[in-house]
């Protein structure tokens, strides 16, 4: 492989992945609207295509098509880098995800993974920690009392949740060894649903932290405080507006299919058939593959399900109690999960 | 390759540290030294410490430089004044750092036996990293724990407000 | 068969009565300061009478004297030199401490009266108690520093209570000046005590005894310079001339103090050392003789000037050391037993006189001029039967104390020769001098007419009267145990001298050959004694005018009595003003001015110069404190990375190759 | 490709990056003046010591190195805590920031 297949090769992951993610993020809004009118007993979008599914790009071409507002109080330097920031470090924390099992064709690097990082974990942690900026200098830079408000309470949010979110990895961590996503995977593709992290890796609690620290990190209901519109009309994008305010828009959905992702691969085995032997692989590579990226993209799309569902039917915390339940419940049970993973690990 | 990488971000980190001193407003200042920090991750990634380049991002730039903007953001911390300050301190200070810096660099460019960095070179994995920290420097490390949970404490405590005087009005009418 | 008599305890009691009195005086109700104050010597009095009890009484449980006690613990164990804290009982300090507690004691219940309205009531009991502590150990001394630290002890104690009135400035120059008169007679006391330990390498009484005796070639040299010295100490303490100059000043102070340190006890301690002392005394005649010409000296000195004072007290206190003079003529003469004799008896009436005018000045609100008393009798009946009974005492009418100890020594000094009747007869005219003044006391305070108003003049309370009758009734008595073998009991501690076996010793039927000689020798003093009363009444009650007359006709010696010999002023001249010249002209201005001032300027100067130059680095200047610091941090650098040795070995290199190009 | 990847970068020029960051940050340090931002010059200098110690990690094959950079975080992390709750402390008696206006010596 030369350095220029290299580069090609690279780059066309990156904008496929890229494309896939932007689409994905497009249809997730569209689910979500679908889904909450659905529970709301109502349509959601119908009208623009068939069951509206042109509506996610009809939705985009308003967001560009739109003016373009800068207040005149902004710090304008920031204020255009934040949504820059908050897309981009949602975007980038994909590259480590491996999507399927490892093929490649003609020579080239596996696909189905940008790279294969061995602490992809941790890559993933630092690039969200990263995504606090954006929302944090978007609303300082908006010089508007709400924003800043909303993402003074966002930063607090997310700093406090990361802790537990960390936390609650760890015990996964020391099943497996490694911080490679792929090892963590392989280590728990034995016995199919068995040997999930989330069953038979006793990592259930660890499981339920993450998804309250992810719904959190994620400033989705029921801890969307930072743009809680009640009380702050919009919370830290309250002066962005058309394609600025589009990214923040997909630079959230684009988490929560990163936070989908990670919990797949953290918790409920991946790529990886949920029924381990019992259906033989079909010893052709594309077909495995494809079956490989089938299930990972539905066991994807049953956390975004699950995200909707919850923000459909929950309603939100107070900030004092978003704020108790992170460091006085979380934080202490996470610890207490590292405590019993390790003495589960050390005496089995 | 290594080269590209390094000179891009060596690049980048002397230019973040320069723009770091050159503006005048702290939080572009904070975002500055966000870059340097990030560049630095990428250049211990290229030295095979793959751990610390992660820990680098989270903990500096993750945490403790979202600390720092936090804190402008509360101070509400606006372009630095222009104040005198020390000239003759100014005096001083300056040929020091060129003499540190000079020393430094005489030092190094006549060190022998430095060796070369290659992207093909052992990586140091978090296994290696942690079986040392974990085993002999466990007190070290405890101790670290402390520190921090102190740290934390003393953290509250000074910025804290007065748990009797809640709404500050002793701080503002000067502790009467 | 010896039980613990617990000596110890004797000194200790008292100092924890001024413990208690002095931390929690103050704070306590009156009625405990008073029983903790009284409880310290009467605890100890008993004590001293248990051990005197356990000599002589019944069922004696001592055997054998000196008893000695000593601390289990070393003390100072320097090279050679090993000096323990011990404390030794024999029939002397036996004697001493039965007086010092005893009268001590008298004293303590005097005072409850007497100082009942003074603020500083628990205090003066402190320092009361604090006497009593230093005077028993000083009395109990085993060695010569032991009884140093007594010594010393007493010498604090007697300045606190001369300066007690502190805020009345003549009290306070008093304290001053006794402890620094006091200072002068120490030093002689070190002295003597560092030539002991060159000479005899120890300090304990016994063993300089014992090495004295065994060595015969002890004899002047050393041993007069160590006496001599020893002479400073005792005459600085015990008021000889020429350091007796504080004693007078001493009446500052209350008069119960005045009564038990400045004439019954402190004051003696010089006679009690010197009597400790006396073998060292015994091997240098000339020492000894100087003892005895300064003591006949300082009576008949002191004795002159109480003839004109006014101030009772002042009489009073030159009468006391008049009497030291006569107890340090007794030494001289060798006759400790008879100076020690006398130190009690005077003991007795002395302190009576004091109580007694105390009495007086107390019951005439405080006025102690002479001339403004008369006709007290009437009033103060128990207070004059007292005073009669303590002048006839110390006047030497038979049979009062003073008496016999009086005649014990004018005998032992006749019997010294040539020189011993020249002492004689000069005590013998002290003796009438003695007489006259203390009649004339007599008369003026209790005799006559009123000379003041004193309509609210009152008898003291029983608090008062009691120690004074008892004291009375000890002048009275005290004398006759010379006749029970006195010097015999001191004996085995002093030395029995033949000359001393007195003839009045009635009871002790072997000593007929030299009753002739003590007769008459009694019966001269008896007369002389009633001469000078005679002479009093005759100036005093008869013929008012007289004194005036006399000193009328005798201007220059009326003005050198009444101005004490101008003693003070011819000290103020010699002494102090070229000392104070001194001090001003080469201390003030030389020294502290010039040399420690300019010192101290430079100093000065220096530090605020360069604090002026370091004020501008403590800016506050956070930044102005980086640049320093990275100014340190470049030169530690260079200091460890660059290789100097290869610098400086290649800087002539360059230097020459500059050159030669 | 090979050269391409094999390429090196000697460790001096690393040592060297060091040693600019930290002379910045001590630059900073003294030109700055905003608390803030010289304590971030602080935190610049501590980076630049950090890197020097993994260019050593890496020259010696040892973990030590980087375990010491690891105690350095920390710390930092320690220290702006409380270096930040200082400011903040300083900043609600001074009302300012300027390191200028703030020679006191005391609060």
């Amino acid at each position: 492989m030369t350095i220029v297949q290299f580069i090609l090769w690279s780059v066309l992951k990156v904008a496929v992945v890229t494309v896939v993610m932007l689409l994905a993020v497009a249809y997730t809004v569209l689910l979500e609207r679908k889904l909450v009118g659905r529970i709301q007993n109502r349509w959601g979008p119908s009208r623009v295509g068939p069951f509206g599914l042109l509506q996610p790009l009809v939705d985009g071409a308003k967001s560009f098509l739109k003016e373009d507002i800068i207040p005149t109080g902004v710090y304008r330097p920031l204020y255009l880098i934040a949504p820059i920031l908050a897309l981009g470090c949602a975007l980038i924390s994909i590259g480590v995800v491996p999507f399927g099992v490892p093929v490649s064709v003609a020579g080239s690097p596996p696909l189905f993974q940008i790279a294969n990082v061995n602490i992809g974990l941790l890559v993933i942690l630092a690039v969200t920690s990263i995504g606090v900026y954006g929302i944090a200098l978007a609303g300082w830079s908006s010089n508007s009392k709400y924003s800043l408000l909303g993402a003074l309470r966002s930063s607090a949010q997310l700093v406090s949740y990361e802790l537990a979110l960390g936390l609650s990895l760890v015990g996964v961590v020391l099943r497996a060894g490694s911080l490679n996503l792929r090892v963590i995977v392989e280590q728990q593709a034995t016995q199919g649903m068995l040997s999930w992290n989330v069953f038979g890796g006793m990592q259930f609690v660890a499981f339920f932290i993450y998804l309250m620290a992810a719904y959190a990190e994620t400033n989705r209901s029921p801890f969307d405080l930072p743009e809680a519109e009640s009380e702050l009309t919009g919370g830290y994008h309250t002066e962005y507006s058309s394609m600025k305010f589009a990214m923040f828009f997909m630079a959230e959905y684009a988490n929560m299919i990163t936070v989908g992702c990670v919990a797949t691969l953290l918790f409920f085995g991946g790529w990886t058939s949920p029924f381990g032997d019992l259906i033989p692989p079909f010893e052709n590579v594309f077909f495995d593959a494809g079956l490989s990226l089938f299930w990972f993209v539905l066991k994807v799309f049953s956390f975004l399900f699950l995200y909707v569902w919850v923000r459909g039917t929950l309603p939100r915390f107070r900030y004092d109690q978003l704020m108790n339940f992170g460091w006085r419940w979380l934080m202490p049970l996470a610890i207490l999960n590292i405590v019993a993973t390790s003495l589960w690990l050390a005496y089995r | 390759m290594h080269l590209i990488l390094f000179l891009v971000f060596a690049g980048f980190c002397l230019v973040g540290a320069i723009n770091l001193l050159l503006q005048s407003h702290p939080i572009n200042s904070a975002l500055s030294l966000i870059v340097v920090m990030v560049s630095l991750a990428v250049l211990y990634l290229l030295l095979g410490a793959e751990f610390l380049a992660a820990a680098q991002v989270i903990v500096y730039a993750g945490a403790i430089m979202v600390l720092f903007t936090f804190v402008i953001m509360l101070l509400n911390a606006s372009r630095e004044e222009r104040t005198l300050g020390s000239r003759a301190a100014l005096r001083v200070g300056f040929p020091s750092v060129v003499a540190i810096l000079a020393i430094i660099a005489t030092v190094i460019l006549h060190t022998q036996g430095l060796g070369v960095a290659r992207l093909s070179d052992g990586i140091t994995s978090t296994e290696e990293l942690s079986a040392v920290l974990f085993t002999k420097l466990l007190l070290p490390f405890e101790v670290t724990s402390v520190l921090i949970l102190i740290a934390i404490l003393g953290a509250v405590a000074l910025a804290g407000h007065d748990a009797r005087d809640p709404q500050g009005i002793r701080e503002r009418t000067g502790g009467k | 068969m010896n039980a613990p008599l617990h000596l110890w305890l004797i000194p200790l009691l008292p100092f924890a009565g001024f413990l208690i009195n002095g931390i929690l005086g103050r704070r306590l109700p009156k009625w405990i300061v008073t029983t903790v104050a009284l409880l310290a010597p009467l605890a100890a009095l008993g004590l001293v009478l248990n051990a005197a009890q356990g000599f002589f009484g019944i069922g004696a449980t001592v055997s054998s004297l000196p008893y000695i006690e000593t601390c289990p613990l070393p003390w100072i164990n320097a090279g050679l030199l090993h000096i323990d804290f011990s404390f030794v009982l024999d029939q002397l300090s036996l004697v001493m401490l039965l007086v010092v507690t005893g009268v001590g004691f008298l004293i303590h219940v005097y005072s409850v009266g007497y100082m009942s309205d003074d603020e500083g009531y628990a205090r003066y009991f402190s320092y009361l108690n604090l006497f009593l502590f230093f005077m028993t150990v000083l009395v109990l001394a085993g060695n010569a520093l032991v009884m140093f630290i007594g010594w010393e002890g007493v010498g604090l104690a007697s300045y606190l209570l001369i300066g007690f009135w502190f805020q009345k400035k003549s009290a306070a120059d008093a304290g001053m000046k006794a402890f620094i008169v006091n200072r002068i007679g120490d030093f002689g006391f070190l002295i003597a005590m560092f030539l002991l330990v060159a000479n005899f390498g120890t300090l304990t009484f016994t063993e300089i005894a014992t090495k004295l005796g065994q060595d015969p070639g002890w004899n002047g040299g050393v041993v007069t310079v160590i006496a001599l010295c020893l002479m400073m100490g005792a005459a600085g303490k015990s008021a000889q001339l020429p350091l007796y100059i504080w004693l007078p000043d001493a009446m500052e102070g209350p008069t119960p103090v005045s009564a038990l340190i400045h004439a019954a006890t402190m004051v003696t301690a010089g006679v009690y050392m010197v009597a400790r002392t006396h073998v060292l005394f015994d091997h240098s005649p000339f020492a000894l003789s100087v003892v005895a010409i300064v003591g006949a000296a300082t009576a008949i000195f002191a004795a002159t000037i109480a003839l004109v004072q006014n101030d009772i007290k002042r009489v009073l206190a030159y009468s006391t050391i008049s009497q030291l003079g006569y107890m340090f003529l007794g030494c001289g003469v060798a006759a400790y037993s008879a100076a020690i004799f006398h130190l009690m008896t005077h003991a007795f009436f002395k302190a009576l006189l004091f109580l007694a005018a105390g009495s007086v000045i107390h019951a005439i609100g405080g006025e102690q001029d002479l001339r403004k008393m008369g006709g007290l009798w009437k009033k103060l009946p128990v207070t004059f039967a007292v005073t009669t009974v303590g002048v006839l005492a110390i006047a030497g009418i038979p049979p009062f104390a003073g008496f016999f100890s009086k005649d014990a020594i004018l005998y032992a000094a006749f019997l010294q020769g040539t020189n011993g009747k020249i002492l004689y007869s000069v005590g013998l005219l002290t003796a009438l001098l003695t007489a006259f003044y203390m009649f004339r006391l007599w008369y003026m305070t209790f005799l006559g007419e009123p000379r003041s108003p004193q309509s609210h003049s009152h008898e003291s309370p029983w608090s008062m009267r009691g120690p004074l009758l008892i004291l009375a009734a000890l002048s009275i008595c005290g004398g006759w145990i010379w006749l029970f073998g006195f010097g015999e009991f001191l004996a085995p501690v002093l030395g029995a001298r033949v000359t001393e076996a007195s003839s009045w010793r009635l009871l002790v039927p072997y000593t007929q050959y030299s009753l002739s000689l003590e007769t008459v020798l009694s019966i001269v003093a008896v007369l002389v004694a009633l001469e000078g009363w005679l002479i009093a009444d005759k100036f005093y009650r008869r013929k008012p005018a007289r004194p005036a007359q006399w000193a009328t006709a005798m201007p220059a010696g009326y003005k050198l009595l009444a101005n004490k010999y101008f003693v003070d002023e011819f000290y103020g001249a010699t002494v102090v003003k070229p000392l104070l010249g001194f001090s001003k002209v080469f201390l003030e201005w030389v020294v502290d001015v010039g040399i420690l001032g300019g010192a101290t300027w430079l100093l000065g100067g220096i530090a605020t110069f360069a604090g002026a130059i370091l004020q501008r680095w403590q800016s506050g200047n956070l930044r102005s404190y980086a640049a320093w610091l990275a100014a340190g941090a470049a030169a530690l650098l260079l200091f460890l990375l660059v290789p100097w040795t290869t610098v400086l070995a290649t800087l002539p290199a360059i230097h020459l190759g500059l050159a030669g190009h | 490709m090979n050269a391409f990847f094999s390429q090196e970068v000697p460790l001096s020029w690393y040592l060297l990056l060091s040693a600019v960051l930290f002379s910045l940050g001590v630059v900073g340090f003294l030109i700055k003046r905003n608390l803030i931002t010289i304590f971030m010059s602080i935190e610049l200098m501590l980076n630049g010591v950090n890197l020097s110690f993994v260019t050593f990690a890496h020259q010696w094959h040892a973990v030590k190195g980087q375990i010491f950079v690891f105690f350095v975080m920390m710390v930092a992390a320690a220290e702006a805590a409380v270096g930040l709750a200082i400011i903040i402390a300083v900043f609600r008696a001074r009302a300012t920031l300027a390191v200028d206006r703030i020679d006191r010596m005391k609060l």
